[in-house]
């Protein structure tokens, strides 16, 4: 059973089950868009203020979605004993918590990605700084699901874990948004960019090297 | 070596060591917190720059210094609840969260009104006093997840995960915290260098330091010993414990 | 004295400082004593609840 | 095809759960063919012992060695290991088909028929294809056994596996069971039901004592 068939299985399953019920899976998206349309309401509709404070208001947007739709990633696993079988089944319980953030990854990280485009454009965000405020958002949403998987196996089958996730990752998540924030509006002013993408990069890779023992440790410590 | 370490680490060895050890700690820590206060106040000479304002320092830099020493126990504490189970580490980790709560609180509290005199504000965005800020929070988030979760046991070893995680965070949130305020207020020197010491300052900034730290350890041997009488009520050790101690307090 | 108390103009901050750093450590200093104290003497209700009811089996 | 040589030495497991200790010390010996019920009344802490045995609760103390190695140093003592909770471990959105494929791909344990094989043995395959949320609990009870004929292992650990079933169902998995314990293979069933099928079961009654 090598570890690539065993991440497609994982990722095959989370596909049916997000097709089945999409509405579930379309909530965080909603709200991402949603929390981004206030700021027009908020603060006027003339674009030149909108566009300085654009970069802002879809990162924040972005986490406060990953920080909700992460938390029921292992909720119907956990109540119906699926994850007592995984974790029985011999399979690197790491590896499967690595398949499982990079489905919550595809299924709520890349759509808030696709979604950032019409939004950046209403909110009068001219295409250079669009492009590394993609680069940093893709970047950005793969530390959210790692660590969004691990927060989330800490506290899955506790009653109201909905905050509770919300308020345990909102302070792992400030350096992303530091250097997102940052490297866009860096773009803004014509300066490089660079320095926060490395950033950003080498906390996804300290994310993917670290994330699968702790959430492997969480889940095991939530099945005892 | 973990049999030794989980059979001589059981609660009633602890216990009967804590209150020993509470004995003489209490008097110590007062004694420390008086040297420290008195020669902070009287002793040290007025600092040229800051006037008088400079003493806040006796209380801002130990509690700064003391949020991240409890946090790094509750690390140290997290490795052997996951790692060899040792029970009394899980009531140290539960124990110590408030405290270092407090600690951070305190010199969230202090800096803010140290900086008041020299920038006219009671809130600024200086590297450090953020970092206090977000660490504020993760002591929060301990807290949290330890309350929601109802077997004790198991409730410890959620928060050890979460400590853990915390630990590595820490220099990532305070290293990305000093970019962000050099990048937003251009690099000057950081408002909190604190000013030429002198010998006279630097003194009761040592006694105060040592003080806090053993008022933290004091402080969490009376909260360990409640938690160790709650957790084993009902073996005979506790009862035979209480029966005797006609209730009289054990000193901090 | 007096001047001791002005603090070189800085006493508000000065004592405020001081004393919330005394309501802060105190209240870490006596709240778990209370409740240590609170925990004994529940416990010692419990045994004496218990002993009083222990039919002799 | 017979097992080899399987022995699971159990000796003096205390558990702890929250502030109750489970169980007076349990200490058994189960070899080759051997069937075991574990009683008790509800909340005993049948379900923990079956999570300890199964490597899933760390115990209080106590050790627990499966062919004569420790579990917990054991890395593939989960191939050996066929565990069936209370709960089915199927999830609700898919059909009982792709629930028992994806359990065929993760699992580790050795696969000796294709989930559609297995489904047939249980007389499950005339739902396979209905998602398990629409499936009546005696439905989803066999569809949740279909993993002791997908794999090949040893040792058995159920966890209340008659419950919702009807007369013939008890009857065929009862059989099943059977058929195991004939290869040599140990079944560790937690129930209060008697036992109907043809091997001798040994009772270990659990009562729950608290400290």
């Amino acid at each position: 059973m090598s570890p690539q068939a065993l991440v497609c299985a994982v990722l095959r399953r989370e596909f049916r089950r997000t097709a089945r019920n999409q509405s579930e899976a379309g909530h965080p998206l909603i709200f991402f868009v949603l929390a981004v349309m206030l700021f027009p309401f908020a603060l006027g509709p003339d674009t030149a203020l909108l566009s300085v404070v654009a970069p802002g208001v879809i990162w924040v947007a972005a986490l406060l979605a990953a920080s909700f739709s992460v938390e029921g990633l292992f909720r119907s696993d956990f109540a119906d004993g699926s994850l007592e079988l995984m974790a029985l089944s011999g399979a690197p319980l790491a590896l499967v918590g690595l398949a499982k953030a990079l489905a919550h990854w595809l299924v709520a990280g890349v759509p808030v990605l696709l979604l950032t485009l019409p939004l950046a454009v209403g909110l009068g965000l001219d295409p250079g700084v669009l492009a590394i405020l993609m680069a940093s958002l893709a970047l950005g949403s793969g530390c959210m699901s790692l660590l969004g998987t691990s927060i989330s196996a800490l506290t899955v089958g506790l009653r109201g874990s909905g905050m509770l996730v919300a308020l345990l990752i909102l302070p792992l998540y400030i350096p992303l948004l530091i250097f997102g924030a940052s490297a866009t509006a860096n773009a803004a002013l014509g300066l490089s960019a660079a320095a926060e993408l490395y950033f950003l990069a080498g906390l996804l890779v300290l994310a993917l090297t670290l994330t699968p023992w702790a959430t492997a440790t969480a889940l095991r410590i939530r099945l005892s | 070596m973990f049999d030794f370490l989980n059979k001589y680490a059981s609660l009633m060895h602890f216990y009967r060591l804590s209150r020993r050890l509470s004995q003489w700690l209490a008097p110590l820590t007062a004694v420390l917190m008086c040297a420290g206060v008195v020669g902070g106040l009287w002793f040290a000479p007025t600092d040229y720059q800051q006037g008088d304002s400079f003493r806040i320092i006796y209380i801002h830099v130990p509690s700064a210094w003391m949020s991240l020493f409890v946090y790094m126990s509750m690390a140290g504490a997290a490795v052997s609840i996951l790692v060899w189970r040792v029970k009394v580490a899980e009531i140290a980790l539960r124990c110590s969260a408030p405290l270092g709560a407090s600690f951070t609180f305190l010199a969230l509290v202090t800096g803010s009104i140290w900086g008041k005199p020299m920038w006219g504000t009671w809130w600024v965005w200086d590297a450090r006093l953020t970092s206090e800020l977000i660490l504020l929070f993760l002591y929060l988030g301990i807290m949290a997840l330890q309350n929601a979760i109802e077997d004790r046991r198991v409730a410890a070893r959620a928060a050890a995960v979460l400590t853990l995680i915390g630990v590595v965070n820490i220099p990532i949130i305070h290293y990305s915290v000093e970019w962000w305020s050099t990048l937003h207020q251009g690099p000057t020197v950081s408002k909190f260098d604190r000013p030429s010491i002198h010998l006279h300052m630097l003194i009761p900034l040592l006694l105060m330091s040592v003080g806090f730290t053993t008022f933290y350890i004091s402080a969490l041997m009376v909260r360990m010993r409640t938690e160790i009488l709650r957790y084993d009520r009902k073996t005979n050790w506790v009862r035979e414990i209480v029966t005797t101690h006609h209730g009289s307090p054990s000193s901090v | 004295m007096s001047e001791f108390l002005a603090m070189g103009g800085y006493a508000i901050y000065v004592w405020s400082s001081y004393a919330i750093a005394v309501v802060v450590l105190g209240l870490n200093a006596i709240l778990p004593v209370r409740t240590e104290r609170r925990e004994i003497a529940e416990l010692q209700r419990a045994i004496n609840a218990r002993t009083k009811h222990d039919t002799p089996s | 095809m017979t097992y080899p040589s399987t022995r699971l030495d159990v000796s003096n497991l205390i558990l702890e759960r929250g502030e109750f200790v489970l169980s007076p010390a349990l200490t058994f010996t189960a070899q080759g063919p051997s069937l075991i019920q574990l009683g008790g009344e509800n909340g005993a802490g049948k379900t923990t012992a079956l999570r300890a045995l199964a490597g899933l609760v760390t115990p209080a103390s106590g050790s627990i060695h499966w062919c004569r190695q420790s579990i917990d140093k054991l890395d593939n003592y989960a191939t050996s290991l066929n565990y069936i909770g209370h709960v089915s471990g199927l999830s609700a959105e898919l059909s009982v088909r792709e629930n028992l494929e994806f359990i065929a791909a993760i699992g580790r344990q050795q696969q000796v028929r294709s989930p559609a094989a297995a489904l047939a043995l249980l007389e499950a395959q005339t739902f396979a294809e209905q998602p398990v949320r629409q499936l009546s609990a005696g439905q989803r009870q066999r569809a949740a056994l279909a993993r002791l004929a997908l794999f090949d292992c040893p040792l058995w650990m159920l966890d209340e596996p008659f419950t919702a079933l009807d007369a013939d169902s008890r009857k065929l998995v009862e059989n099943l069971i059977d058929d195991h314990l004939e290869r040599g293979g140990i079944a560790l069933i937690a129930t209060h039901q008697p036992w109907g099928g043809r091997h001798q079961a040994t009772q270990i009654h659990l009562g729950r004592q608290s400290t």
